[in-house]
């Protein structure tokens, strides 16, 4: 049984727990007890399609869930000085722990009008731009910036593609390789494909236990190798996009644990060590010297994926 | 000044030459073949095609290289040292049927992997050169693709060399999963370098550039070259035309297109791309009495 | 880390009281004077006016304000210092009625141009500030508003100190012909440099912003605010819909329609400038245990 | 009678003179002897309004004759990298006397069809984009930069407002001010507003002796001081918008001759003028270091209109 399957169950027991008279004392334990069973076996036997789900959950926490709570003073900042303003890119500046950083966010609504307005998360070629452009300001004041993933990917739209989101793209990946202050980037929910790696070229990269970071969507890997769409819970399987699968082979470097259930369960818990680790990492770095940042950011990535013979 | 520029057109002259002999003797080729060209289905005599760069002479195509006959159009000849040759992936071909494929696809195009990268001269210049062939696993970008390229730009950052990168690829090598995806990031973050170091980087795409790829050193040149007619652009356009729900022009995500919109420099034919080439470097030589 | 937030807020609540004490004291007021809001031409007395900020309670319009009514509005109390202050052309004012019309206006508005330049503490902090006074031949930006600009620049790099400029203007000072033009080259040329000197400038846009000082200083801030509605542009409203011989969307080169383009980064309210404004310097003051 | 009405007047007296029978020798020596009389007049007593008539005048060369004639193998690139390809301004690559320059051009059209795609040489945003595009690849590569400026200013639409025009022109003033190579000008016909001063920010500003230089167009000015457009020509001699005027001011540095008549009656001879003129300047710019090379520029425009009094 998935997750799925596991929490459509508890809610239908939940619901005929309720449904029954005050006096069926031992049912209502039965019950209680059978929500129990189901929801230790589900939540702690969890495989890469459950992760998935949870990363895509209803109730998981947005970008400005965790803005709210980690920053003090955050002020958002607009634009790309360009073409536009990209509802789904927020950035601004805050105050962390009294450090100034730069905040850049994929951000996701929370209902279908916040939807609209930020694209469901999925970025323009304005929204690369805004975070390119405040980056460079970041840099200029030798302002740390921290990185909110959370995106199924780039927008497969008629305008994304005339205004150049590969190219967007592809400056962003080169300027943050370079850029001359520290980087931070939290893969919060679900990074999908260059969308997500964008926002990725970091000197740490942190990720939620239950977020996913993919080349491409499950469905989108089943549809291309497989040719069926319905074949994406095989896909996340074989994919190995969880947190401890990354980290295993060296793509991020902390997973944030989640409590049972996922991060929309106590949102607190996840603040708590994500606040910590942050602090903790935002110290460290802030510590190096530019050059040795520098280098150390580069050999990071140039480190991904060596298994090669032959030369 | 003007001794300058006779001798510059004397050996501008003697490349020409050379290589329009070099043309003419057709390479390992049976007579008599004929191929389709692959836009108005013509059939055309295989030694006429080769002898015509391989754009068909009834509709103008630019059909699909190899990337040792692009290495045999643009260098001087017999100046290409390849680098790398037979770098290939010694573990995460887990995914089902992958190794299998990679192992039909070497012996069915004789490279080891979807680049070829190395040093040659062009016009007497040297530079880095990497080349794309979209006949093995159709370009897609792996770790050895990104590895490659990255070893070919981290030499020309420490030679001082202007770099040439000929993109084809239909995206990531899905196979490879999340280590397909960061290719993408390090082959920028050693462009950057090169960029920091002031060198040239010229970037030519061709048919079709598309995926990570683009999304990465393919829209990273000083310079950005297109072939024409080609494809470049992120996302597939089926699934932006089921995105948008409406129909595209059908010009969207040709390089004529993509020029419009301010992302390529210039559409060079492949009769030109080799003088274009050796201009630009010359241009961007490195002079003496200069900083 | 605690510490720090307390004394911060208690600073903020005594400047906040510090305000509205200043504002409470009507200063050269006559009695019992009324102004209609150029908005919703409804009379507000000028008294409630003032101690609104000059912003309409019908409308929430925000109404012009003389360059020393925004300082008073702006700045700690008694801390602005003001440069140049009799700064005046001394050649050039040989256009037919200039040289009359500048001798009126500042007899009427009490400045010698349509700049105010100093320095100021905002929240503790110190600052060079420009503010323009649109009273003054409607804010154009002639030699002495682009000296006057550019020394403030200058004084602001010398002393690795953050800037801010209210901008509100309808132009280049036509009188003064090209030497009005070239001080949008000379305004810009000085904020490189505070810019390469890693100095924050704000630029803050106020009715109305427009023509010469639109496309120079007032859209090269590292943080660019700008009032609600207030009208931002470069070329007019009736040229534009002359050439495009359509209509104009009603809110088209409002601060909202600019703001959704991509060109500022943020609204601010009246009400709220001081506290934004000191929130950003806060968040830009230089840190000793850093770097 | 000014230039437009002497023009007018020979062109009618050539019509008549190529009326006359052959055997009329006198009367066709004094049509003759008019038309050179006319002819020196007008051409040697010009006032600010001729100027415009000639910076204006539709056989006046345009950017693309000077890019043909001074540069060898002339490459021209394409697009501003964000939203499109302005045909106003032609930028690209190019030898002069073996120099390797990056060549910024204000492009009018020679044909209708070609001023549609030109915009009548009214630049979008797009096209200072593609100007600071390339004028940071000069800077890159120690390329020196030659402008040829030839617009009557900004273009006053719809879509150039949405996507910036002021930021555009705003930060070619401050990057230009600020760029690691040398700059040179060319005011070769129209130089109007912001537009031409976005091209203007040089170190050696160069100007055609009939070319026109101005904050505004005449008409422009008259509509806004006098509420008259009609008025053009009175404001021409108010606006000093003459190469002349400009020298005398301090704005540009060197006027170029123009043949009796303007350029258009003798171009060679204003491009033998116009290369010797730029490789003397180029060659002496790129002697200079990069430190006094800026603070040489940074001073220029710092002179600028300083007649003031009572600090
Ligand atoms: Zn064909
Ligand atoms: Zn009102």
């Amino acid at each position: 049984m998935g997750l799925r399957e596991s929490e459509a169950k508890i809610a239908s027991l939940e619901a005929s727990l309720a449904s029954l008279e005050s006096e069926d004392i031992l049912q209502k334990e039965a019950i209680v007890k059978q929500i129990e069973e189901i929801r230790q076996t589900a939540y702690t036997h969890m495989d890469a399609w459950d992760s998935v789900y949870l990363a895509r959950h209803p109730k998981r926490p947005k970008a400005s869930d965790y803005i709210a709570r980690l920053f003090d003073d955050f002020m958002e900042l607009h634009g790309d000085r360009f073409y536009g303003d990209d509802g789904a890119c927020q950035g601004g500046l805050a105050s962390f722990h009294g450090i100034p950083v730069t905040v850049l966010a994929q951000s996701k609504g929370k209902t279908l009008e916040e939807n609209m307005k930020r694209n469901f998360g999925m970025l323009q070629p304005e929204g690369y731009r805004k975070a390119l452009r405040l980056a460079k300001q970041a840099e200029k004041f030798h302002r740390p910036i921290i990185t909110l993933v959370d995106t199924s990917g780039a927008y497969p739209g008629k305008g994304a593609e005339e205004r150049g989101q590969a190219e967007a793209i592809a400056q962003c990946l080169q300027v943050f390789a370079d850029l001359k202050t520290p980087v931070i980037a939290v893969v919060l929910s679900e990074g999908g494909s260059g969308g997500a790696l964008a926002f990725s070229v970091a000197d740490q990269i942190m990720m939620l236990e239950h977020a996913i970071y993919s080349v491409l969507s499950p469905e989108g890997f089943a549809s291309i190798l497989w040719k069926d769409e319905k074949r994406a819970a095989e896909a996340a399987k074989v994919m190995e996009l969880r947190a401890q699968d990354l980290k295993r082979k060296g793509v991020i470097d902390t997973i944030i644990k989640e409590p049972l259930g996922g991060a929309h369960h106590d949102l607190d818990y996840v603040i708590a060590q994500l606040d910590e680790e942050l602090l903790k990492q935002l110290e460290r770095l802030m510590k190096k010297k530019e050059k040795t940042l520098l280098s150390e950011r580069y050999e990071k990535f140039r480190r991904m994926g060596q298994s090669y013979e032959g030369m | 000044m003007e001794q300058l520029f006779k001798t510059r057109k004397m050996r501008l002259d003697l490349f020409k030459s050379r290589r329009s002999s070099d043309q003419k003797q057709p390479i390992d080729v049976p007579e008599n073949l004929f191929r389709s060209c692959s836009e108005c289905k013509e059939s055309i005599p295989f030694e006429d095609l080769m002898h015509n760069l391989y754009v068909c002479p009834h509709c103008g195509a630019h059909l699909k290289l190899t990337a040792h006959e692009r290495i045999r159009q643009i260098v001087d000849e017999g100046s290409f040292v390849e680098m790398d040759k037979r770098m290939t992936l010694l573990e995460g071909r887990t995914f089902p049927g992958y190794e299998e494929k990679l192992e039909r696809l070497q012996k069915k195009t004789g490279l080891y992997e979807a680049v070829v990268t190395g040093t040659a001269k062009l016009g007497g210049i040297k530079c880095a050169l990497a080349i794309m062939d979209s006949n093995f696993f159709m370009g897609s970008m792996g770790q050895i693709v990104g590895e490659k390229i990255t070893r070919c730009i981290e030499y020309a950052t420490k030679k001082k060399l202007p770099l040439i990168i000929f993109c084809t690829s239909g995206g990531a090598r899905m196979q490879e999963g999340i280590l397909s995806l960061v290719q993408m990031a390090k082959t920028s973050a050693a462009l950057a370098k090169h960029h920091e170091a002031g060198l040239l980087y010229i970037s030519y795409l061709t048919h079709p550039t598309t995926g990570g790829v683009s999304a990465s050193f393919a829209m990273l040149g000083d310079i950005i070259l297109a072939e024409p007619k080609c494809l470049i652009g992120f996302a597939g356009k089926r699934v932006i035309a089921s995105t948008v729900n409406e129909e595209l022009p059908a010009d969207f995500q040709t390089a004529e297109f993509v020029l419009e919109k301010g992302f390529i420099d210039r559409i060079v034919e492949r009769k030109d791309s080799r003088n274009v080439l050796i201009q630009l470097l010359r241009l961007h030589e490195r002079r003496v009495s200069w900083d």
